[in-house]
């Protein structure tokens, strides 16, 4: 039997997640974990992966793990530079961008995502963020991968609000709303994988990380999770896939 | 044909209050020093316009300035949270902050149409999402040549845009490259506009990349070396990712941010 | 990704008869070889869309591969007329020539809604003018939010864009500077789109005032030194005025034409 | 009594319409004979007028006469070149320009503008280029100076085409089209100079160049117009503006 080095449950999502990604695809990155699995999957088995981050920089080779989505070394290292009405009008909306990875602090049963409060809107208990590039990037992009921590307070059953739409409420959703993209084709976290349902649209657990227990799951889902008949382990981190997410380094001087 | 002011002047001569002022600049060349001059003159009830409110617009929220905020991502990049502006929002602290919240897209979208003298710009975006309702600056719009429904922002024009650059010649001409996000835009949307410059030149020589902005469409160009620290200049200094981690300790109690205001911005 | 092909392969593979091509380059940078190439292979029923329908426009109506032609501005540039256009248009030779007319400010503003995904774009214009009468891709259009009456262009996305560059290099990236017109927002709106260039490169080295096309919204690249001649590319070659002032001789008579033709481009 | 050196009308055209023009004002200029004036202007009285250009050129000086809107020289020479959809959406709509400079081949009493067709739109008898930059520079600059030679065929009392529109079919015309530019100011012609009345926006001859009759006028224009009460005669060119008028060299290989 081959020795499994330890490995945290961040890994195996970040690990996950890089997984997702190849060479030359078009990608629309999130800053935090989105931005960590892609910089991972470029030094490992997509170098030639295409970043985009939303500050207009395109095709960024950063070498360290970039604070922001408009770092200096995003803007020295990319391809070129353009302005955010472009990256926006004629690189996102058109359809253009291949795989839109986000992360949101909250997700529903249809993958509908949450970064705008939470409590009422206009009594916030918690005043998060906000939309940023999400809602375009969700609706535009080919196919979207989201990253997120799982919780009983992340996987919710209804959001307070929707800033982002994966599927709506439900089949054919997207479609009478005129989103053009695929929507959300994986939603990775650090216990497990979800796809939606081809028919449903619902999200069902495809596969477990190791060592996550089922019940683990079902505890971090605030609603009734539906299981793939045939559920899959998670491939555990390869000795290089480790050292390659232990080696990125942070641009924090 | 711009003129050449100090930063002091050209607040004071600019803005008045009440005003709705835009602070642009994408994580790159955001204009600190100026957000500053503004707290120290003691602005009120100003609407502020920005794409990515974070560390200038927290304090501009925080010392009280500000009366509405029109923003679509109020986060510390990469670090968390925006305390004072959570907590005008949560709390009313120092005082209601009033909101007009978008995507990037749909603000971006705004300053285009302000830029470009148009009532509103199109757009796909917003149906579906909360933001569809919360937002009195969105609306339907049918194409009339397919029956598409689309989203239709309206337009921004700030009273003064407040942007930061690299460069300026004597005669007002602006010049700034790397990351220049939406400051374009947000120039020519303004009525009036100052550009904050690291440098005043004999001649601004072409730079790849470089956004050239005519004299004749900025009305005041004002020097001010580091003007965006802890932001970044390229060409000039980095961006400071301690500071911006720091602002999280600094930010988090009132008292904590109004003492550290009183020593680093009064 | 962009392939890197010959002219010849391209054109034959791109390129249906019936299909609405682009052919951009605004004075500076005109596709004239990739034309000439269109010629040879005999397309036929073509929509050629083009701002400013000049020599190689011409070529292409007098050639008989044109159906219809979308653009603004039909002329000889400081010269005067076009005079194969007019024959088509006044005469039908050599057949009838559909036409589709527009401002500058509205075909590039097709451009731009088709580069954006959009089915239209919104701008003053039109109204009074009888273009306004005359085509139909252009409809009066309300503002939500003001109730002003604007006007509405309709997208365009050619099946094939052509446009002529500086350089690319062996990923197929692409780099144009000098007047770049509205190359960027045609190959964008394109469904596909050919970039002919004078060199292939080891490294784009940036340029001041560059337009960069990432290999990624290219559909294919063909070397073609001096393909932009009469017209001109910056840092290249000059534009070759005294050959757009010949051309109105040459163009005057169909015979003259044809013979032309056919020993400079068949 | 001051000797007047011999000049020929179209001379006397193009200095009249470069008077027209000051140091640092914008001006958008067609090719032609707006461009000479403009040019001739900028060695003249006016070195810091800022000409823009539909190729892009902001800010151009060149030292020959360009040939086309887009020669190399003007691009070589410009302050910044940008982007086409740029120029007519970001400088000329929102009504930056202070003088847009067109040329045409017809004009009616209102100051509307052909450039499109002689004939009818459907069989013309003469196809002409078409509308290129022209109806939005009508519409959008602060202020319109139309310069074209003068005779029966161009002054005309009925368009067969409007290409752009100066003041429509009168009085509030241009306010209820939203047009929200003045229009035309001013049309200079080899004969004289024609102004809109204030009150009937009808085009009036409000100066007549040295040498020319009214009758000449009278005769050249396809409607009765209308003649100052205070009819001016245009100042001659001064030897200065007629030596640099002369030296003017285009820019032909």
């Amino acid at each position: 039997m081959e020795m499994i080095e330890p490995f945290t449950s961040d890994e195996m999502m970040s690990i996950a997640a890089a997984r997702q990604l190849s060479n030359n695809q078009v990608c629309f990155i999130g800053i935090g974990l989105p931005s960590k699995a892609a910089n991972l999957a470029r030094r490992l088995h997509a170098p030639d992966l295409i970043m985009i981050y939303e500050s207009g920089t395109l095709g960024a080779k950063p070498t360290q793990l970039p604070l922001s989505i408009g770092d200096g070394e995003l803007a020295e290292t990319a391809d070129t530079i353009v302005s955010v009405p472009e990256i926006f009008n004629y690189l996102l909306q058109p359809g253009r961008i291949d795989v839109g990875f986000l992360g949101a602090a909250q997700i529903d049963k249809f993958a509908n995502l949450n970064s705008t409060v939470i409590g009422d809107y206009y009594k916030p208990s918690v005043r998060l963020p906000g939309a940023g590039g999400a809602p375009e990037i969700a609706s535009s992009s080919k196919r979207v991968v989201v990253m997120l921590r799982q919780s009983a307070k992340s996987f919710v059953d209804k959001l307070p609000f929707i800033t982002s739409v994966g599927f709506g409420a439900g089949p054919g959703d997207r479609e009478k709303l005129g989103l053009r993209g695929a929507g959300p084709v994986m939603v990775i976290t650090d216990l497990g994988i979800f796809e939606p349902d081809p028919a449903s649209k619902e999200l069902v657990l495809t596969h477990i990380h190791p060592n996550i227990a089922v019940e683990n799951v079902i505890e971090s889902t605030g609603w009734n999770i539906k299981i793939a008949n045939q559920l899959m382990v998670t491939d555990p981190p390869t000795e290089k896939e480790l050292e390659a997410i232990r080696s990125l380094v942070s641009a924090r001087k | 044909m711009a003129e050449i002011v100090s930063l002091q002047e050209a607040i004071a001569s600019l803005l008045r209050n009440g005003d709705t002022v835009a602070l642009e600049g994408f994580t790159h060349l955001i204009p600190m020093s100026a957000g500053h001059e503004i707290i120290r003159q003691k602005f009120k009830e100003l609407t502020v316009v920005r794409l990515t409110p974070d560390l200038i617009s927290d304090q501009l929220i925080g010392a009280g300035c500000v009366s509405k905020l029109v923003f679509s991502w109020g986060g510390n990049p990469g670090v968390g949270s925006l305390h004072r502006f959570r907590d005008a929002i949560e709390h009313g602290w120092p005082g209601p902050l009033e909101i007009d919240e978008h995507s990037h897209a749909g603000l971006t979208n705004r300053y285009v149409a302000g830029a470009s003298g148009l009532p509103f710009a199109v757009m796909r975006g917003y149906r579906g999402t909360g933001l569809d309702e919360v937002s009195s600056t969105v609306a339907p719009i049918i194409c009339p040549f397919t029956g598409e429904e689309l989203r239709a922002v309206a337009a921004i024009n700030p009273d003064l845009t407040v942007i930061h650059a690299q460069r300026a010649d004597h005669k007002g001409n602006v010049q700034l490259w790397g990351i220049t996000g939406v400051q374009k835009e947000a120039v020519l949307a303004g009525r009036k506009s100052l550009v904050t410059v690291e440098e005043i030149v004999e001649k601004l020589d072409p730079r790849p990349g470089d956004v050239i902005l005519p004299s004749w469409l900025v009305s005041a160009v004002a020097l001010s070396p580091g003007g965006s620290r802890p932001s970044y200049a390229a060409g000039y200094y980095q961006r400071d990712n301690d500071f911006y981690i720091a602002w999280d300790e600094i930010s988090r109690d009132r008292d904590t941010f109004l003492s550290w205001m009183k020593d680093n911005v009064l």
